[in-house]
């Protein structure tokens, strides 16, 4: 920071040297580097869960045993389920979009505190490395679910200590991040920027960082607690000393509730920016969508009993959750409403990233409205802890998460990289895996609605078909991942050079080289009366 | 709202690191409201339990440290009144009372819990577990693990303080640029907010 | 960067705003031993409420800063009462 | 399906319940369809080929209402029709048939007021039947997919599950609160009798009577079996979450008491404390917590009988 005038302003981020070797990106404070290296480290991490995921899936191919143990299973399902949430998606776009674009898309040069952003990374990679440990050290892998519920949480042999403190530090690096972009967003955008011309990824970045700091907090003494219960037996939640199992149970989803928006908020935001560009159109309804995206944060804090209906909450709290959960649903669904229209009368191009976002918008639907399912009081006793939740939150969590991941990472790819990717390749990829995708969860409403239970290592003969079904299309789903992944890769190294603005998109990032400067802007751009994210 | 008077000629914004320490003083409020709502629930299902264990704290050595916290309180606040007066010799003074007062703080804490621990109660004591109920058995385990993590902030709270102190002398924090003292001020004050409701809620509702 | 001068709080107020905050400690151990019965607890949380409200305010110098910091204060802790409120619709209704 | 299929209904609770996943389901395919149909044919009309210049609408008050106003109205018709479907679930009339259910790491054992055990859960067609759920060791959850109902087991609570079925036949019963190694296997079935068989099978204590004529060893194991024991002790040698009771009685075992480890021979003594203390010495290679005391559960004669079988094995 101190070096400022110092730092060329023509050469990209990725060129620049300060240190040797390594050096030049685990000491670098440049926010893009930081970026990349959440992206890297999460990719690593999200290759170890896919491939959980799908040994999950060949055990489940036929009932008995296939190529694994129960207790494997169960430790497998909960590994899975703590890289995937903890570690991949609700970090996910923030850590990697948000740390890569926030600051340039408001105009700044770095975000507010560059160290404590190298830091929050340093953190998560204790963390993800604490998570690792209690698999790899110690009397066998965690098998209580990603979700620690108790009394089996401290009556498990396994060795559950490293797990659960690795989410507990994985947590703190959240709440940086997000106490970062808020300072960030609050003191540091262009000048004439006001709030209501800041672009929509940022504004979903600004709900999102309010959740992650108001909510991660009570996760961790959650976590925290269960860590002393189990060592000091100090009888928090522990029914033989008088706790309630159940409190447990509240105040861990008055964490992983608001958690599932800090999952998708950021993912809607990255759709936000990807339609407009795509139908060279300003986004329809800017207002309705960033009152809508502070909706879903804040009513979103208060859903979070639904999760708990059959846990024998008091019959009042059951239907106040309901219907909270009921209305935290209209603010997505405006949303759905404003992207679809801001399509009518545009000037659609048909490329990568508008595929990706198209199909989210689809897959998100799906997975959004199988919620209402759980949301209702009846039915969600019938299918709660059935493979239709299963169904619903990988529709929504990693068809809407991931699905707008890899539309994001299509669209900025060649602002981050600086280089083009392989459209033929790259649209095959996305055909691919969205019809594995559908093959993968699809069967499992069926299952669920048929009432078979989730985390089952075994099953009965009548729930075989579907679940066969459900096996293929995870194989091809896969194909089409690794599609997708090797011509990513591959072009980030030898893709033809891109342009600065190769969408003719109108946010600040595009104003800006590929790859960008290292310090973003060689002069603070400055926001006329005029000027707006979307002025096309 | 905020008018857009953002600096973007030097690095140092006292604004930026003033609301940076805010936010992080909320999600350490949270922090704390998980416990106070656990603290809630169990006092609201077991009542007579936690109304006969809480008998068993003195009341005398809670109000002592009540008065410590809020005495330290108004040091602190102090010296971001004096250093902004360009007094850096009472600022120190202020700083020094603080840590005093907050080290008295955890020797009567300490007395405190090695009182209990001599009467056989602490997590997972037999005493505990065989002859009291299992209200009493949860207030002592929320007991331990409130005024404990209370202890843990006050010594992070007392580091950071001394750590100002090391900058006010060397001259890293000074009368222009004081934003670390008064963010350590506010961190203290959270200490001291969360004191004001543990006081009560232990030692006072018998 | 504090061009727009800081205002500095006198020693004075700082000192009447602790001497209120020990008047309170003593009603609050004070009217412990009254029989309030049910508004025991009560009585002891709206107290250290007016004292958190103080130092808030005072030794946290929330009078004096932005309005902006005074409403996100308040909205956190409005959370956390929406969020025990909301708890409690399980436990009281039990 | 059970759901879209079952036209009989099994219990007085499916309709409420089919009800409201009909609604659901209705409406949510109607928004499905329709908003894809209008977003594939905007992609196609607005193609750029077809579309050279965007018209630029930046919203409209009108709309924003209307579709915030619908879908309001529509979640509160879902909202009203989970909340009828699921309010009878809280009352059980008075008059119910009252069973308790033992649930443990990992089974679950039916008690009849008349003192009958079973493993399988008899009940009578058209009589209101509650059940009441205890559960000794962690969370489990009681689901009946055919009836629609599910309560979770909370150790330390009391919570209920009723229904009245309606029709005869046999029906799956599944653990779906995920409670360790066996949660997958912690299914049992539910059979519904009418009225008159049900009450021939109640009064009949041959069963009971059976166990008394029967050697002591049968006795011991049809307790064991009753109870649960083989969940996690296999009588051939196969270790799984306990040990074997292979050649269990008279063996040579060695056990960690506290933190001493120490020789033991597994006679009448050391096995009644297993039963009733079992983490007070703990065998090695096994974990403490999991065998959780059955001081509540089972008599002295019943570890009487447990023992003498045991030393047949
Ligand atoms: C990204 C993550 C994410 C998101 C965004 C959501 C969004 C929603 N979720 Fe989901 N959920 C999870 C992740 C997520 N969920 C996870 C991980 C679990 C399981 C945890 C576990 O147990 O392991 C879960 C579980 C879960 C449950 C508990 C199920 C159970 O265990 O019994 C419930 C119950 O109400 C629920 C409901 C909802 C609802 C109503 C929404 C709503 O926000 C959805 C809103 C969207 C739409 C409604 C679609 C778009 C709108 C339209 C197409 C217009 C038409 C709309 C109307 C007419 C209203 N979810
Ligand atoms: C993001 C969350 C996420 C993702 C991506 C996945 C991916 C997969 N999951 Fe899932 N899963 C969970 C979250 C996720 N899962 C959770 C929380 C549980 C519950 C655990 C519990 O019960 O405790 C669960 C449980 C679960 C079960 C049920 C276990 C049971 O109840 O018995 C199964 C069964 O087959 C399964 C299968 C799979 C498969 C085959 C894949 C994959 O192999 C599919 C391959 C994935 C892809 C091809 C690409 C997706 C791309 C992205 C997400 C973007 C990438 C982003 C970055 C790199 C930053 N998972
Ligand atoms: C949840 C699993 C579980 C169930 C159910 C269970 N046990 Fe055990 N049992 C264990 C474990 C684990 C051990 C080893 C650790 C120990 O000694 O406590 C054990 C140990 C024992 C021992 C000592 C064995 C030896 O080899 O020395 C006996 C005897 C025993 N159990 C009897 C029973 C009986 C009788 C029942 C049924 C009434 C039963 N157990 C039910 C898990 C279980
Ligand atoms: Cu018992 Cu799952
Ligand atoms: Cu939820």
């Amino acid at each position: 920071m101190q070096t400022a005038t110092q730092i060329p302003t023509d050469v990209s981020f990725l060129e620049y040297r300060k240190y040797k070797g390594i050096f030049n990106w685990i000491l670098s404070t440049d926010h893009k580097r930081i970026g990349l290296m959440y992206l890297y480290s999460m990719m690593t991490l999200f290759f170890v869960g896919v491939a959980l995921g799908l040994a999950m899936k060949l055990e489940l191919i036929a009932p008995g045993k296939t190529i694994m143990d129960a207790q494997d299973y169960n430790a497998v399902f909960t590994v899975h389920g703590v890289i995937m949430i903890f570690m991949i998606v609700i970090p996910g776009l923030p850590a990697v979009f948000g740390n890569f674009l926030l600051p340039i898309m408001i105009g700044a040069k770095d975000v507010a505190f560059p160290k404590l952003n190298l830091l929050s990374w340093y953190i998560y990679i204790l963390g993800a490395l604490l998570v690792i440990a209690s698999v790899l050290f110690g009397n066998g892998t965690p098998d209580t679910g990603w979700t620690f519920y108790a009394p089996y949480s401290f009556k498990s042999g396994t060795n559950l200590l490293p797990a659960i403190f690795g989410a507990f530090v994985l947590g703190f690096s959240s709440i940086l991040t997000g106490l970062n972009f808020i300072v960030t967003i609050h003191r540091m955008r262009a000048p004439g920027m006001t709030w209501l011309k800041m672009p929509l990824f940022p504004w979903s970045l600004y709900g999102t960082a309010w959740i992650q700091l108001l909510a991660t907090p009570v996760v961790g003494i959650t976590l925290l607690l269960i860590i002393l219960e189990r060592v000091f037996g100090i009888g928090v939640f522990d029914p033989a000393l008088g706790g309630d199992p159940i409190l447990y149970q509240h105040l861990f989803w008055i964490y992983s509730h608001p958690a599932v928006y800090v999952m998708i908020l950021p993912a809607m935001g990255a759709i936000s920016e990807i339609i407009p560009t795509f139908t060279q159109k300003h986004i329809f309804g800017y207002k309705a969508i960033i009152g809508s995206t502070l909706a879903i944060a804040f009513v979103g804090y208060f859903v979070w009993g639904h999760h708990m209906f059959t846990s024998g909450m008091s019959g009042t709290a059951q239907y106040t959750f309901s219907i909270l959960t009921f209305l935290v649903a209209i603010p997505s669904a405006i949303k759905v409403f404003n992207w679809i229209s801001t399509m009518y009368k545009g000037s659609i191009s048909l490329q990568t990233p508008f595929y990706w976002a198209a199909s989210f918008i689809f897959i998100f639907m799906i997975g959004g409205l199988s919620g209402l399912v759980l949301g209702a009081l009846a039915t969600d006793i019938y299918v709660h802890d059935t493979a239709f939740v299963v169904a619903h939150f990988h529709f929504i969590v990693f068809g809407g998460v991931g699905f707008s991941f890899f539309g994001a990472i299509h669209y900025w790819f060649p602002k981050i990289w600086g280089r083009m990717y392989d459209t033929k390749w790259a649209n095959t990829g996305w055909l691919v895996f969205s019809i594995g995708f559908l093959a993968l969860y699809s069967p499992m409403f069926y299952l669920g609605m048929q009432g078979m239970p989730r985390r089952y290592y075994d099953y009965l003969e009548e729930f075989h078909a579907a679940n066969i079904l459900s096996t293929l299309g995870s194989w091809v789903m896969t194909f089409g991942l690794v599609i997708i992944v090797i011509n990513l890769v591959r072009s980030a190294k030898h893709g033809p050079k891109a342009e600065m603005n190769p969408w003719n998109g109108k946010t600040l990032e595009w104003t800006v080289p590929s790859p960008p400067p290292v310090e973003n802007f060689e002069e603070i751009p400055v926001y006329g009366e005029k000027d707006g994210p979307y002025e096309y | 709202m905020e008018q857009t008077m953002i600096h973007h000629d030097s690095h140092y914004d006292p604004e930026a690191s003033k609301i940076g320490m805010w936010l992080f003083i909320f999600t350490e409020l949270l922090l704390f409201g998980g416990l106070f709502i656990i603290y809630s629930v169990y006092r609201f299902m077991n009542p007579d339990a936690f109304h006969l264990a809480a008998k068993e704290l003195d009341t005398t050595i809670g109000a002592i440290n009540t008065i410590i916290l809020l005495v330290s309180s108004m040091t602190v606040a102090m010296a971001t009144s004096a250093i902004q007066n360009k007094n850096i010799k009472l600022t120190q003074i202020l700083l020094g009372i603080t840590v005093v007062l907050a080290i008295v703080f955890l020797v009567n804490k300490y007395f405190e819990w090695s009182a209990k621990f001599d009467h056989g109660i602490f997590p997972g004591s037999e005493h505990l577990i065989n002859d009291m109920s299992k209200g009493e058995i949860l207030f002592f385990g929320l007991y331990f693990v409130m005024t404990g993590l209370h202890a843990l902030h006050i010594i992070i709270g007392m580091a950071f303080i001394i750590f100002v102190m090391v900058f006010v002398a060397k001259k890293k924090v000074h009368p222009e640029r004081y934003a670390l003292l008064e963010n350590s001020g506010l961190y203290w004050h959270l200490v001291d907010v969360i004191w004001i409701f543990l006081f009560p809620l232990f030692y006072l509702i018998t | 960067m504090s061009n727009e001068k800081h205002h500095i709080v006198p020693y004075r107020t700082y000192i009447f705003v602790l001497l209120a905050l020990i008047v309170l400690t003593f009603i609050s151990i004070a009217i412990t031993h009254i029989e309030l019965a049910d508004y025991t607890v009560a009585g002891a949380l709206i107290l250290a409420s007016v004292k958190t409200f103080l130092v808030l305010t005072f030794f946290m110098h929330l009078k004096f800063d932005k309005p902006y910091m005074r409403i996100m204060v308040g909205f956190v802790l409005a959370v956390f009462l929406a969020v025990i409120i909301i708890t409690f619709l399980d436990y009281y209704y039990r | 399906m059970y759901i879209l299929a079952n036209t009989t209904h099994a219990s007085n609770m499916v309709e409420g319940v089919d009800k409201a996943f009909l609604l659901i389901l209705g409406v949510s395919f109607i928004f499905l369809i329709g908003l894809t149909i209008t977003m594939l044919v905007f992609i196609y009309k607005y193609n750029k080929e077809k579309n050279p210049r965007a018209t630029q609408i930046k919203g409209s008050n009108t709309l924003e209402i209307i579709w915030t106003v619908i879908p309001t109205i529509l979640v509160l018709v879902m909202f009203y029709y989970g909340w009828a479907g699921w309010k009878p679930m809280t009352k059980p009339p008075k008059d119910s048939f009252n069973i308790t259910v033992n649930s443990r790491m990992w089974n679950f054992t039916f008690e009849y007021e008349n003192g009958k055990k079973t493993d399988t859960l008899f009940i009578p067609k058209d009589k209101a039947v509650k059940l009441n759920l205890r559960s000794m060791d962690v969370i489990h959850s009681v689901y009946i997919p055919a009836f629609r109902v599910k309560q979770d087991v909370v150790p330390g609570a009391e919570k209920f599950l009723w229904f009245i079925p309606q029709k005869e036949g046999i029906y799956e019963l599944f653990c779906t609160e995920y409670c360790g190694l066996n949660h997958s296997y912690m299914y049992n079935w539910v059979k519904v009798m009418p009225e008159e068989d049900f009450n021939k099978w109640y009064v009949d204590t041959t069963q009971k009577a059976m166990a008394v004529v029967d050697s002591p060893t049968a006795a011991g194991k049809r307790i064991m079996t009753n109870i649960g024991c083989f969940a996690c002790h296999s009588i051939d040698g196969s270790k799984l979450v306990g040990p074997s009771f292979k050649g269990i009685y008279g063996g040579q075992r060695t056990v960690k008491t506290g933190s001493d480890e120490r020789q033991v021979v597994a006679d009448d003594e050391y096995i009644h404390r297993s039963i009733f203390d079992p983490n007070a010495d703990i065998v090695d290679g096994f974990n403490k917590g999991l065998m959780l005391p059955y001081t509540t559960q089972l008599t002295e004669d019943d570890v009487k009988l447990i023992i003498e079988y045991m030393k047949t094995l």
